[in-house]
Formats: C-alpha cells, sequence, structure tokens
C-alpha cells in the first residue's frame, strides 16, 4: 500500500481535485440539493441585527445598504448582497443603496433585479428603496455623511433629487438610518465603515467581506461589527439562515390568511415538512383546495437559484479543501513509513 | 513522473484514462437527458442611425458648427425617403440576451431576437481552449500545443493594441499633437487652450528614448538601447529607494511601535478580565518578539551560531507559521477559480445544468417567493 | 565606441536616480517622479514594438528552418498578427454615438469589435483557465512538500492545516464545543486562525517588508554608485 | 483633537455642499431650537514646509456645548485679484491677520522666487471684497462638534483665499459666522520639512552602505554567513552540464522598473557565467522585451568575462509575451518538453509561482526560487529546493560576486536592521511604561517618536 502511494502518479492526484470540484457542481446543479449549513455566531449575529433593525423606534427600519465591489469579486460577494437584499424586503425594512466603488451601481442594479424586480415586485422605488449611486471620495464620503447627507448626495441614480423621493423625507445623516449594511471587496470597505460610521456615531453596522480581507477585520467584531460574513462560507451560512426565515414567514402568512390563529400558525410554520400532513388534517378541513396546494408548494418548494449560489458553490470547496487536508494527512503518513523503513524522504 | 509522447503506457496512465473517458461519456448521457441545445448565444439587434445636423451660431449666422442627431428607425426612414443617405450614419449593434428571452420570443411566435453565430462559434471556441489547457494536467498534446500558441500569440498582439491604445495615444499623442488626436483618433478629448500645451514638450524625452529602444531592432544600432535602459533603471532606482524607506521600513516600524501591555475587553468577570488581558497583551509581546527575531534572522554579519542561532531558529519558526497560513488563506481563492471554469463548461456552454435560471422562464421555486 | 555604450549610460543611470531621490524632498520637484512614471510606461509602451519584433524573428527563423513544432509557430504568428491588425484597425468596433463620424472615435474593446472577440472568446479563457490549473498544483504541492521532515516543517503544515480545517465544516465541529464565551474561546479554530493571522503573519510580513526594502536601498544604491551595472552588460 | 482633512478640489462637491446647505436651511426653519453660539477666535495658517494647497485652521470651540451641536462648518472663499480702487475696507481683525500672515509667510517658508512676487502682490491687499451672505461661500465639509481645528487642502497654491467658521446646531440651523480669517495664499515651501526624518534615515542607511562598500575596497575582510540556496548554485548548473541538459532562467514576469528585476538580471550574469564556464546550455525566455534587453546584455558580458564569447547565442534569450498566463502556459510547454535539468526563478513572481514550480518538479529539475513577494513566498518554499526569502534574493548578487566592495553592502544593511530594532526596543519600551504608569509626558514622548520621527 505504502509502496503504491510512494510512487503515485501525481495525475491521480489531479483527477481527484477534478473530481472533488466537477462532481458537486455537477450533482448540485442537476439536483439544486446543497449542503446544509451550519451557521457560525458571526453569520448568525449578521441576520440577527439586519432581522431587529428599527425595532427599537416601533417603525419600519431605514437600512443603509453600502456595495463596495466589483464584478471581479462578484462571485464571493454578490450571494450575500442577494439575501440581504432577501432579508431586508421581506422583512420590510426600507433599502437605501449606495456605493463607494465607481462600478458599485452595476452591482446595486444587479440585486434590485435580480432580487427585488423579481422576487418582490411589489415594492415600489422611491417609497420602499432607493437607489443613491455612486460617489466618489472614498471615507470622506462616509465622514460628511455623518453630519450631513444631502451634502454628498444630492440626487438619486436617475439625478431625482432626493426631496422628490418620498422615503427621503428626515433622512438627513448616518444618524437617520437604523442600521448599515456593507459588503466590501477592498478600500474603501469594511475598514473605512467601521472607523468613520460605527466608531463615530453609535450606528450599528454588519459587514460581509472577501476571504482576504476577513482577518483584517475579525478583531472589529462584535464591539464596531455588528456580525461579519467573510468569504464564501460566509455567504453560504447567511444565505441558509435567510432562506430558512423566508420560508418560515411565507408560511406563517399563508397560515395566518387562512384564517388559522397566529398562535397556532408561527409553531407550525417552524416545521414546513409537517405541512403536507396537516393540510389532509381536520385543522385545515376549512382551507381550499388552491390554498392547500400554495401552501403545500411554499412548505416544500424549492428555493430560487439566485438564493443558494453560496451554498452551492460551497459545494466544491468543501470537497476540495477536505482533499487537501486528506493529502497532507496522505503525505506524511507516507514519509513516517519511509522513515520507520530508514528510507530516505 | 511526467509522461512525454514517447514513454508507452503505464497501467496508471490507463486507468486515468478510462476514468476520464466514463466521466465524459457520464456528462454526455446527462446532457441528452436535459435542455434543449447546447452552447449558443442569443443578441436583439439594435440599429443606430444618425443624420448630419449643422446648426447656426445664434449671434452669428456664419457661423456654423455640425453635430450628429440619433434618430429612432421611423424617425430615420422618414428623413431616409426625403433626403436619402447623404450625410446619414448607420450602424447595428447587438446585445446579447438570455436564452430565456430567446423561448419566451419562440413561444410568443416571432420577435427580433436571434441567433449569433459569431459569439456562438467563439463560445464553443473558449470551451475547447478550456479543455485544451487542461488537457496539459494529463501529459504535453497537440491540442495544448495548439492552444498555448494561441494564447502566446494572440496576447502579444493584445499588449501591443492596448498599449497604443491606453499609453501612447493619451499620453503622447495627445500631448505632441493634440490637434490631430482630436480630429482622426480621440474626438472626445478637451484641445488645451491655445491648441498646445507648451509644457508638454518634455514629452519629447520619452518619444526619443522610445525610438533609441526600437534601434535595437536595426542591426549595429544595438547600443542605442542602453540609453534609454539606463535612464529606466536609474530613475526607478532612486524613486523606489526613497519610496520603500519611507513606505516600508518607517512605516512598518511605526506600526511594531506597541505596548506590551493592553486592558483586555471582555469585562464580564474580574478573572475574565485578568485572563483577556493576559491573552491581549501576550500577543502584543509576541508580534514584537517575531519581528526582531526575523530581523535577526536576516542578519548576514553574524553566523547563525550561539544566542543569535536561537533567535534566528524563531525567526524561522514566524516565517513558516507566515507560509502556512498565506498558504491555507490563498487555496479557498484558487479552489473558486476552478469552480468558475467548470461552471462555464457545463452551465454556458453545455447547458447542463441552469443554476441562475438562464434558459428556463418560469421555475418551479417562483411559487415559493411570489 | 566605449563612451557611448558603456560612459554616458551609467551617467544617465547615476544622473537620473539622484535627481529622483532629491526630487521627492522639493515640493516643486515632488511631482518629477509622476512624469517619470508615465516617461517609464511610454517607454514600456515602445518596447512591444521590440518585442513584436523578436518575436517575429524567432518564429519566422523556427518555421524556415523547419524546426520540430514550426507549425505551432505558424499558429502564433497568424495569432499574432491578426490581433494586432484588428484592434490597431478597431475592425468593426462600433462608433463612439457621440462622433459617429471618427472612426477610430469608437471603444477598443466595446463588445461586437472583432478585437473584443479575440479578447472574450481566446485571451479569457485560455488565461483564466491557466490561472485555474492553479487548483491542481496547490493539491499535488500539498501531497509532497508539506510533510512533517523537522519543526519548522510541522509549524508549516501545521498552520495551513489548521486554516484549512477552520474553512470547512469539520473543523467548526472539531472545536465548536468550546463555548464562545469562555476562558478558552480562544482555541475556536476561528478565533485561532484569526490569532495566527494577526500575531504570527503580521510579525512575519513586516520582518520580510523591511528586510525587502532595506535590500532595495542597498541595490538602488550599488546601482547609482555604478557597482551593480550588469543590466548595461558590464558586469564584473 | 483630531485632524481631518476634507478635498476641497472638486468644484462639484464644492457646489453641493453649498445647496445642501440650502435644504438644510430649509428644514431649520421648522426648528424651535434657538440658533448656537458662534465659534471664536478664527485663526488661519498656511501650513509650513508642504507642498503649498493646504492651510491649517484653528478656532474655540462655540459656547453651546458638544452634544447640542451638529458640527462646524468651514466656509472658503478665493479672493479675486481687482484693481485697488475697487476695494472696500475689510475689518480692522482680517487686516491685521493679513499682515501677521503675510509675515509668518515670509518668515516661516524659504520663498521661491515666484512666490516673493505673489507676497508682494498679496501685501497690497488689492481684492475684490468676500460676500456677505455665507451661503455664497464655498462649504469645504463640516467637522464634528467635538473637534476645534481643520486642514483645508487641495487648495489653488496661487489662490488667495479667506475662511469663515460656523456651528451648526442638531436641527441644522446655523449660528453667525466667525468673522473672516486673514488673507491667505497656501503657497509651497522650498523644502518639505515634514520629509526631514525620512531625509536622515534615507542618508544614514546610504551612508552606512558607502562607508562599508569604501571600507571593503580599502580592504578590511568581510565575514558573511552562509546560504545555503547560493550553495546550490554551481552545483545545479554542474548537474545540467552531467545530465546534457539546459538551464532555464525566469526572471519574474516585472519590468525593468521593478529592482527585482534588476536584481534578478544581475544573478542571471553569474549563473550565466558560471554556465559558460561548465559549457551548459542556459534559456532566458522573458515577460518583457526590456528585460530581454537586459538580459542578453548581462549574459553576453558574462560569456565573454568567461572567455567564450563565441559560445554566446543570442537567440536562447527571448521574449514570449506581456500576458502573465500566456507567459506560464509557454513555459511549463517548454518545459515539459526540453525537460530542463534546473530551474532559476529570480524575480517579481505573482499567481504563476507555483504552476512553475510544480511543473519543474514534476520533470525532476534542482530549482531554485528568490523572490521578495511575500505573498508567493509559501508556494517556492514548499516546491522549490532552495529559496532565497526576500532580503536574502537580493543579497545574492553580491554573494556570487564575491567582490569586497558588493560584500560591503550587505554589511550597510545589516547596519539599517539594527537600526530599525534599537528604534522598535526604545519604541517599545517608551509606550509599555507609558501604558502601564500612563504617565503624559512619556505619552507625549511616544507621540513624537511615532507621529514625528516615524510618521512622514
Amino acid at each position: 500500500m505504502i509502496k503504491l502511494l510512494e510512487n503515485l502518479d501525481r495525475r491521480w492526484i489531479f483527477l481527484a481535485m477534478a473530481l472533488c470540484v466537477s462532481v458537486p457542481i455537477l450533482v448540485i446543479g442537476l439536483t439544486g440539493v446543497t449542503f446544509p449549513e451550519t451557521p457560525t455566531p458571526l453569520a448568525e449575529a449578521f441576520f440577527a441585527e439586519v432581522d431587529r433593525a428599527g425595532e427599537a423606534k416601533g417603525r419600519r427600519a431605514n437600512v443603509l445598504i453600502a456595495l463596495d465591489y466589483d464584478p471581479a469579486s462578484a462571485g464571493e460577494l454578490s450571494p450575500m448582497s442577494a439575501s440581504l437584499v432577501n432579508q431586508c424586503s421581506q422583512r420590510g425594512h426600507r433599502m437605501y443603496f449606495i456605493s463607494l466603488w465607481p462600478v458599485g451601481p452595476q452591482m446595486i442594479d444587479d440585486s434590485i433585479e435580480k432580487v427585488i424586480k423579481r422576487y418582490y415586485p411589489h415594492l415600489v422605488y422611491g417609497e420602499d428603496y432607493v437607489n443613491l449611486g455612486f460617489k466618489a471620495g472614498n471615507e470622506q464620503v462616509i465622514k460628511v455623511m455623518g453630519i450631513d447627507l444631502t451634502t454628498e448626495f444630492r440626487t438619486d441614480v436617475e439625478g431625482t433629487t432626493l426631496s422628490k423621493i418620498p422615503m427621503m423625507e428626515g433622512i438627513t445623516s448616518l444618524e437617520d438610518f437604523d442600521l448599515i449594511a456593507e459588503i466590501s471587496a477592498g478600500y474603501p470597505g469594511s475598514k473605512e465603515w467601521v472607523l468613520y460610521a460605527a466608531t463615530q456615531y453609535d450606528i450599528p453596522l454588519v459587514s460581509g467581506m472577501t476571504g482576504v480581507q476577513a482577518p483584517q477585520n475579525y478583531p472589529y467584531y462584535p464591539t464596531q461589527l455588528k456580525g461579519l460574513l467573510g468569504a464564501i462560507k460566509g455567504a453560504a451560512e447567511y444565505e441558509f439562515i435567510v432562506n430558512e426565515y423566508i420560508r418560515r414567514s411565507r408560511l406563517e402568512e399563508l397560515l395566518v390568511a387562512s384564517g388559522l390563529d397566529p398562535a397556532v400558525a408561527g409553531p407550525l410554520a417552524d416545521e414546513p415538512a409537517q405541512i403536507p400532513a396537516w393540510t389532509t388534517s381536520a385543522a385545515a378541513a376549512s382551507m381550499t383546495p388552491e390554498a392547500k396546494a400554495d401552501l403545500i408548494d411554499a412548505a416544500t418548494g424549492a428555493t430560487p437559484g439566485e438564493f443558494l449560489e453560496g451554498q452551492r458553490r460551497m459545494g466544491p470547496q468543501l470537497f476540495a479543501h477536505l482533499l487537501m487536508v486528506l493529502l497532507i494527512i496522505l503525505g506524511n503518513v507516507i514519509f513516517f513509513a519511509q522513515r520507520r523503513r530508514g528510507g530516505s524522504a | 513522473m511526467s509522461s512525454s509522447a514517447s514513454e508507452p503506457m503505464t497501467s496508471a496512465q490507463r486507468a486515468i484514462w478510462a476514468i476520464v473517458c466514463l466521466a465524459i461519456v457520464l456528462i454526455v448521457v446527462a446532457r441528452s437527458f436535459v435542455g434543449h441545445g447546447m452552447g449558443r448565444v442569443y443578441v436583439e439587434p439594435k440599429p443606430m442611425d444618425f443624420v448630419a445636423e449643422v446648426t447656426t451660431s445664434p449671434e452669428n449666422a456664419s457661423e456654423t458648427s455640425s453635430s450628429w442627431k440619433q434618430l429612432s428607425t421611423v424617425e430615420f426612414d422618414a428623413y431616409v425617403s426625403a433626403n436619402g443617405y447623404e450625410d446619414t450614419i448607420s450602424w447595428v449593434e447587438y446585445d446579447e440576451v438570455p436564452p430565456r428571452a430567446y423561448f419566451a420570443q419562440e413561444a410568443a411566435g416571432g420577435g427580433s431576437i436571434i441567433l449569433s453565430w459569431p459569439r456562438t462559434i467563439g463560445l464553443w471556441l473558449a470551451a475547447f481552449f478550456t479543455l485544451a489547457i487542461f488537457s496539459f494536467l494529463y501529459r504535453d498534446n497537440p491540442f495544448y500545443k495548439f492552444a498555448e500558441s494561441v494564447v502566446v500569440g494572440v496576447s502579444a498582439g493584445y499588449w501591443m493594441v492596448v498599449g497604443f491604445w491606453d499609453t501612447i495615444v493619451p499620453n503622447l499623442l495627445q500631448r505632441l499633437a493634440p490637434a490631430f488626436s482630436k480630429d482622426y483618433l480621440t474626438p472626445g478629448m478637451e484641445l488645451p487652450p491655445g491648441g498646445f500645451d507648451t509644457t508638454n514638450l518634455v514629452f519629447l524625452i520619452p518619444l526619443v528614448l522610445g525610438f533609441m529602444l526600437i534601434g535595437r531592432l536595426l542591426p549595429k544600432c544595438g547600443w542605442l538601447s542602453l540609453w534609454p535602459l539606463a535612464f529606466i533603471v536609474g530613475t526607478m532606482a532612486g524613486l523606489r529607494m526613497v519610496g520603500y524607506i519611507e513606505s516600508d521600513i518607517l512605516s512598518q516600524t511605526k506600526e511594531t511601535v506597541i505596548p506590551l501591555y493592553v486592558q483586555g475587553e471582555n469585562t464580564s468577570s474580574t478573572f475574565m478580565m485578568i485572563w483577556s488581558t493576559i491573552w491581549a497583551s501576550l500577543a502584543q509581546v509576541l508580534l514584537v518578539i517575531g519581528v526582531l527575531a526575523c530581523l535577526v534572522y536576516f542578519f548576514f554579519s553574524v553566523e547563525h551560531k550561539g544566542a543569535v542561532g536561537k533567535t534566528a531558529r524563531v525567526g524561522i519558526w514566524y516565517l513558516m507559521i507566515t507560509f502556512g497560513a498565506a498558504f491555507g488563506f490563498t487555496v479557498m481563492g484558487r479552489i473558486a477559480l476552478l469552480a468558475a471554469r467548470v461552471e462555464f463548461l457545463f452551465d454556458d456552454w453545455m447547458w447542463l445544468i441552469d443554476p441562475m435560471q438562464q434558459r428556463e422562464f418560469v421555475t418551479a421555486s417562483v411559487g415559493l417567493l411570489f | 565606441m566605449q563612451i557611448l555604450t558603456r560612459s554616458i549610460p551609467l551617467f544617465i543611470t547615476t544622473v537620473a536616480g539622484i535627481v529622483m531621490i532629491l526630487s521627492a524632498f522639493f515640493p516643486y520637484t515632488s511631482d518629477w517622479g509622476k512624469f517619470a512614471g508615465q516617461f517609464f510606461n511610454i517607454l514600456a509602451a515602445f518596447a512591444f514594438v521590440l518585442g513584436g519584433g523578436n518575436l517575429l524573428k524567432l518564429h519566422l527563423k523556427k518555421i524556415s528552418d523547419q524546426r520540430p513544432g514550426w507549425a505551432y509557430s505558424g499558429v502564433v504568428l497568424v495569432c499574432f498578427i491578426v490581433t494586432l491588425f484588428v484592434g490597431l484597425m478597431k475592425i468593426g468596433a462600433y462608433p463612439n454615438p457621440t462622433y459617429p463620424s471618427v472612426h477610430f472615435g469608437g471603444e477598443t474593446q466595446g463588445s461586437g469589435s472583432m478585437f473584443w472577440w479575440f479578447y472574450e472568446y481566446a485571451f479569457k479563457p485560455l488565461t483564466s483557465t491557466m490561472f485555474a490549473m492553479l487548483a491542481f498544483y496547490v493539491a499535488s504541492a500539498a501531497f509532497r512538500a508539506f510533510r512533517a521532515k523537522n519543526f519548522e516543517a510541522i509549524l508549516l503544515l501545521g498552520t495551513a492545516f489548521i486554516v484549512l480545517l477552520g474553512r470547512t465544516f469539520a473543523g467548526v465541529l472539531a472545536t465548536g464545543w468550546i463555548p464562545p464565551d469562555s476562558a478558552f474561546s480562544g482555541l475556536r479554530l476561528e478565533n485561532l486562525s484569526v490569532y495566527v493571522m494577526q500575531v504570527f503573519n503580521t510579525a512575519g510580513t513586516r520582518a520580510i517588508m523591511i528586510g525587502i526594502a532595506l535590500g532595495i536601498a542597498s541595490t538602488s544604491m550599488k546601482i547609482l554608485l555604478g557597482i551593480d551595472r550588469s543590466f548595461l552588460g558590464s558586469g564584473d | 483633537m483630531r485632524t481631518s482633512t476634507i478635498q476641497t478640489t472638486l468644484l462639484a462637491t464644492a457646489l453641493c455642499a453649498s445647496a445642501g446647505v440650502q435644504v438644510v436651511l430649509g428644514s431649520s426653519t421648522t426648528s424651535w431650537l434657538a440658533p448656537p453660539e458662534s465659534p471664536t477666535n478664527l485663526v488661519a495658517n498656511d501650513l509650513p514646509w508642504d507642498g503649498g494647497g493646504t492651510v491649517q485652521i484653528d478656532w474655540t470651540a462655540s459656547a453651546t456645548p458638544e452634544d447640542q451641536l451638529k458640527g462646524y462648518e468651514i466656509l472658503a472663499h478665493e479672493l479675486s485679484v481687482t484693481p485697488r480702487e475697487e476695494t472696500i475696507e475689510t475689518d480692522e481683525q482680517a487686516d491685521q491677520a493679513a499682515a501677521e500672515q503675510t509675515e509668518s509667510v515670509l518668515e516661516g517658508e524659504g520663498i521661491a522666487p515666484e512666490d516673493a512676487r505673489r507676497q508682494a502682490e498679496l501685501s497690497t491687499g488689492s481684492f475684490a471684497p468676500a460676500p456677505a451672505d455665507p451661503s455664497e461661500w464655498t462649504s469645504l465639509g463640516i467637522v464634528p462638534a467635538t473637534q476645534t481645528d481643520y486642514q483645508a487642502t487641495g487648495l489653488d497654491k496661487a489662490g488667495v483665499y479667506v475662511f469663515k467658521i460656523r456651528a451648526i446646531g442638531l436641527e441644522g440651523e446655523f449660528s453667525a459666522p466667525t468673522a473672516a480669517s486673514g488673507e491667505i495664499r497656501p503657497v509651497a515651501a522650498f523644502f518639505n520639512g515634514r520629509k526631514l526624518p525620512l531625509l536622515v534615515t534615507l542618508m544614514l542607511i546610504a551612508s552606512a552602505v558607502f562607508a562599508f562598500i569604501v571600507l571593503a575596497r580599502r580592504g578590511m575582510p568581510m565575514r558573511i554567513r552562509k546560504i545555503a540556496g547560493l550553495a546550490a548554485v554551481d552545483e545545479a548548473v554542474g548537474r545540467a552540464t552531467e545530465m546534457g541538459r539546459s538551464i532555464l532562467y525566469i526572471n519574474g514576469i516585472q519590468d525593468m522598473d521593478d529592482l527585482q528585476t534588476v536584481a534578478g538580471v544581475t544573478v542571471l550574469g553569474h549563473v550565466a557565467k558560471t554556465a559558460a564556464e561548465y559549457d551548459a546550455k542556459i534559456e532566458v525566455p522573458t515577460a518583457r522585451s526590456l528585460v530581454m534587453t537586459a538580459a542578453r546584455e548581462s549574459v553576453q558580458s558574462s560569456y565573454f568575462s568567461a572567455g567564450r564569447p563565441d559560445a554566446y547565442n543570442p537567440d536562447l534569450i527571448y521574449y514570449v509575451t506581456d500576458e502573465q498566463f500566456g507567459f506560464v502556459a509557454y513555459v511549463s510547454g517548454m518545459m515539459t518538453r526540453e525537460k530542463p535539468a534546473a530551474c532559476f526563478y529570480m524575480g517579481s513572481f505573482f499567481a504563476e509561482s507555483l504552476i512553475l514550480a510544480e511543473t519543474g518538479n514534476s520533470v525532476g529539475a534542482i530549482q531554485i526560487a528568490g523572490t521578495a513577494n511575500p505573498s508567493q513566498l509559501p508556494f517556492f518554499v514548499a516546491a522549490c529546493d532552495y529559496t532565497l526569502i526576500g532580503e536574502e534574493f537580493f543579497a545574492a548578487s553580491a554573494y556570487l560576486s564575491g567582490q569586497p566592495d558588493q560584500l560591503g553592502s550587505l554589511k550597510g544593511q545589516d547596519v539599517g536592521k539594527i537600526l530599525v530594532g534599537i528604534v522598535i526596543i526604545i519604541g517599545v519600551t517608551l509606550a509599555t511604561l507609558q501604558a502601564i504608569t500612563g504617565s503624559d509626558s512619556l505619552e507625549a514622548a511616544v507621540n513624537y517618536l511615532v507621529n514625528v520621527i516615524l510618521g512622514s
């Protein structure tokens, strides 16, 4: 066995890597089934912070969403922004999009197209979400926004003056936001938002970032950064939480709509798997067949591809990483076996 | 370890071949059950029609400036039927659209979206190149050699073109021949007041040096290229010397001037406070020790013996940990690159998977969210 | 000849270098560095002609000598010349809507132009696939090189191991049981890898950077003093 | 006291700012609060020792408590030169300040000739008056109420400016602005004094290197430690000769503007010389045509000095393509076909490092790498037989040449390292004592060290 491994043709390793990456992509792509994520505290904190935004003031939360990245890092980050917008839309937050990166507006449009226009068509531009576009000046923009937002942003991306945009009423500075959610791929990004927004004014800040950046930003959690998503792993975890949340709240809506007592609907919605069985039970006797169909679909239907990107990408990642670990172990097994036999290493 | 074309096939190679072929067969089989067609690119034509528009300035009727006005197709046809194709410019731009849109159009019966042959061929070519490069992992082969030659040729040409349009034109021609550049190359540029900015004459230096550089191509003139070379190395040596001392030596030293004692944040209990203080202070101590130890490692004057040797050894430990960590963190990104290429093959080319719903118009899931 | 090929170049090097160093300290000359940068870019662009000429010479020679694989040289030449031509001529590039009458006004790489086609369907897939090959080499390197030969090697592979594991849920499971706010939370893999990054990685990188800066400083000195001049062909 | 800086270069931003102010004014009419007290003692000074275009502004905080202020707005106005008779007298304070200003400028900085002319013009004070209405002034931005100083940057070196400050209440209502500051011209200093520490450091290191080079020439023995990678160079070349295979030398993928490439060319010279002596074939594909030019010169002279000019073949040193991965594709293909016995990677490398090293390893070549790109060192360390880490790589040429003056330069580098070490130890000691005792004098000392000596 060892003998065989010692002169192992490295093309076997290549083959293994190829399979570790392509098979998961293929399987996940065909079946749409992804790995269960076990969310880390960082991702859960991120979700919770977005969820609780504005509760204190007992009104719709104003969430400032800063997408500071470019297509190059979209692979890692766009799943984050998609799920973020998804959660905010479902939760009924008001979304204010800005970007400190020149190509950021493109990313903003993507998430608006991909999520809001497609899955939340009832949301109205100017009332539920607004795109303030790109502003040059890096951290200076943040500094000035902290005092007077209108100094930097006078119109939205289409050139409409802010005073004409309903949801801008009462928004004069960063302090008027209940949460800053920021997705960044470098400078200016998380660090600048932490230093000039979160630290200066007492506004909760959550941030998603590329793997390269994450190490430098960990120290800010949980004091200045209330939540942190690192690389595709963080994206996948957050995605997972959000999708669960969406499914649950949809079910609850439907159940309540079908005249069920919220007190009952809540616990029921926690168990999507039980729904099909439940619809046949006596409790659901009053429901119309269509309502039941919707309910079952909502409970068991697949999540759209947009909201599984991160978890899909995790498939190959996971296997590849395990392969690497395995290879390192294997290499050392061989090494020590040789040493015992006094063979040259 | 590797094999050249001459070697006979080993059993290992046969086995690898078998597995690869099997995999390909499986994919093709899967392919035949999924989707409709593969590797097609659809585009939507967008006619661009312009007519010359002569405007006379209000002050003085003799002053006329002509500009181009874009017309809608209808307006343009009307204009043409009236004045013919005199001073008009038209072309058609093609915007890529997801196949979904084309299928929808077909279902609805007819529309402007068409199959783009150039892009479709391109897509298949791209897929071929991707596979050709990967084939190198197995062994060197004609496909790889072909791909290799293509990438060398294309990229050499590519960078030459970019060098001309992005460097020579804006940095040299626009400065030394503004009028010419505006008329023929970069109409969008602003002419300097008086048509020419004399301070730009300094750019004659790189012009002359540049031609001296090319002199190398002529026999007997090789030495000419040494002057620009000397100029480049000299200026850059000076610049880098100052730059590195300022940005690396000073700033890195500055970063390292830190207190070895810091209060911990966690104040939930006295124990935790003391504990986190120790933890945080330890980090600072280790950091400073590390920097100094590594500096000792780089020390050239003294042999790594005795105390110096021990310290240097600690330095090596730090370096090794640094390298290990960097390696681990880099792996993630590299895997993502490979995943992206594989997704290109399976999604864009084979239409085998459709994670982003580029081709199905309605997904089963939409029921979940509206 | 000696003067033209040796003395003058050395003189140029020294003078140019010293001027650059001094200019950094006087506000009125502080932007000379920028000029030098632009000059270099222009020279580098001229150098492409040199490179292209060399490329042609090399491959034409291969073809005329009928060396093994000369057909591939043919491929190189064809690809090179075609790309160059369609790029410089902006074949098929859409004109700039504001100035439709100026042919060269259009975007060089605007989608739809032939140059764009070459970029999109040859340049991009080829280079990014080459880049993607790294995933395979990383694996084979890990298998071959990460062996616990000595303490240093153990540190290297140990760290890589921790970081890699920390990125899979296997790692999270391994240390997930440690309560996040306990005294030993620092041992949780995610915290551990952060600690490694902050302390050891920072220290190592910092020392390396300082060392490099010193190396560069003395190399520049040697160049300006004319001690190190092998790039001018007057090596020791 | 923190000092913030806000770019005022963009006129657009300025316009936004003033317009933004209008919006706020509109909303402020609804406020019931009385306008806050205005700040006092506004003093503006041209920042000395700078490249011009920066003005330092200080003021005393408004009587209104910080928590009732949104911040201070800095207003600027660029005065336009006009014939004397049109000028209307500005208030004494401004005149006085202007006079002081002229003084301070003339003393503070070694004024360049053109500035002297400007100063003359400045002292005549022949300017159109600044508009009374603050909204006609340009807002440079708003700073938090905690702040009582500000640096206006990006001003026109030739322009003349006056400044005002006004406080903004929580509801966006403005205090009365302060009286206009003196007329400031943000001139450039002749010598940038803030770079003095940098100059000193540069001098120290340069003179250390220089001194040892001179000493070495005087015949002072230079003893330096061995570096494994360099001892292996001859071995590698010898091996290639025995096996009758070629030597592959990659000089990084950067151009001659990167000193790593220059160092690589120097090392190439030595390797080529050894190769010439052993009569081994050395092949050098380059990713930049300038590097090709330099490499040819270097190798040719090596063959000459090895006494085998006839063996030099320029066609073995050739340009491939500037494209990183195009180059890699070619080189790795070439490696598998020609199977070089020894591979040298000396220069600036990026992602391709591992591709090259792994391919080289697969053809069983002995590999020696040297680079100063920290991000790539792990891969070379993992996949090559010997790796020159960072500074070692720059030391390589000196080692290989074995010339005393070259070795001297290494001693110079060591002096640099000692300097850095001493500064760090002193600084850390001070900082630690300060953290424990919390003494202000120590804090001042640390700040001086960090911000003045090291923070240029």
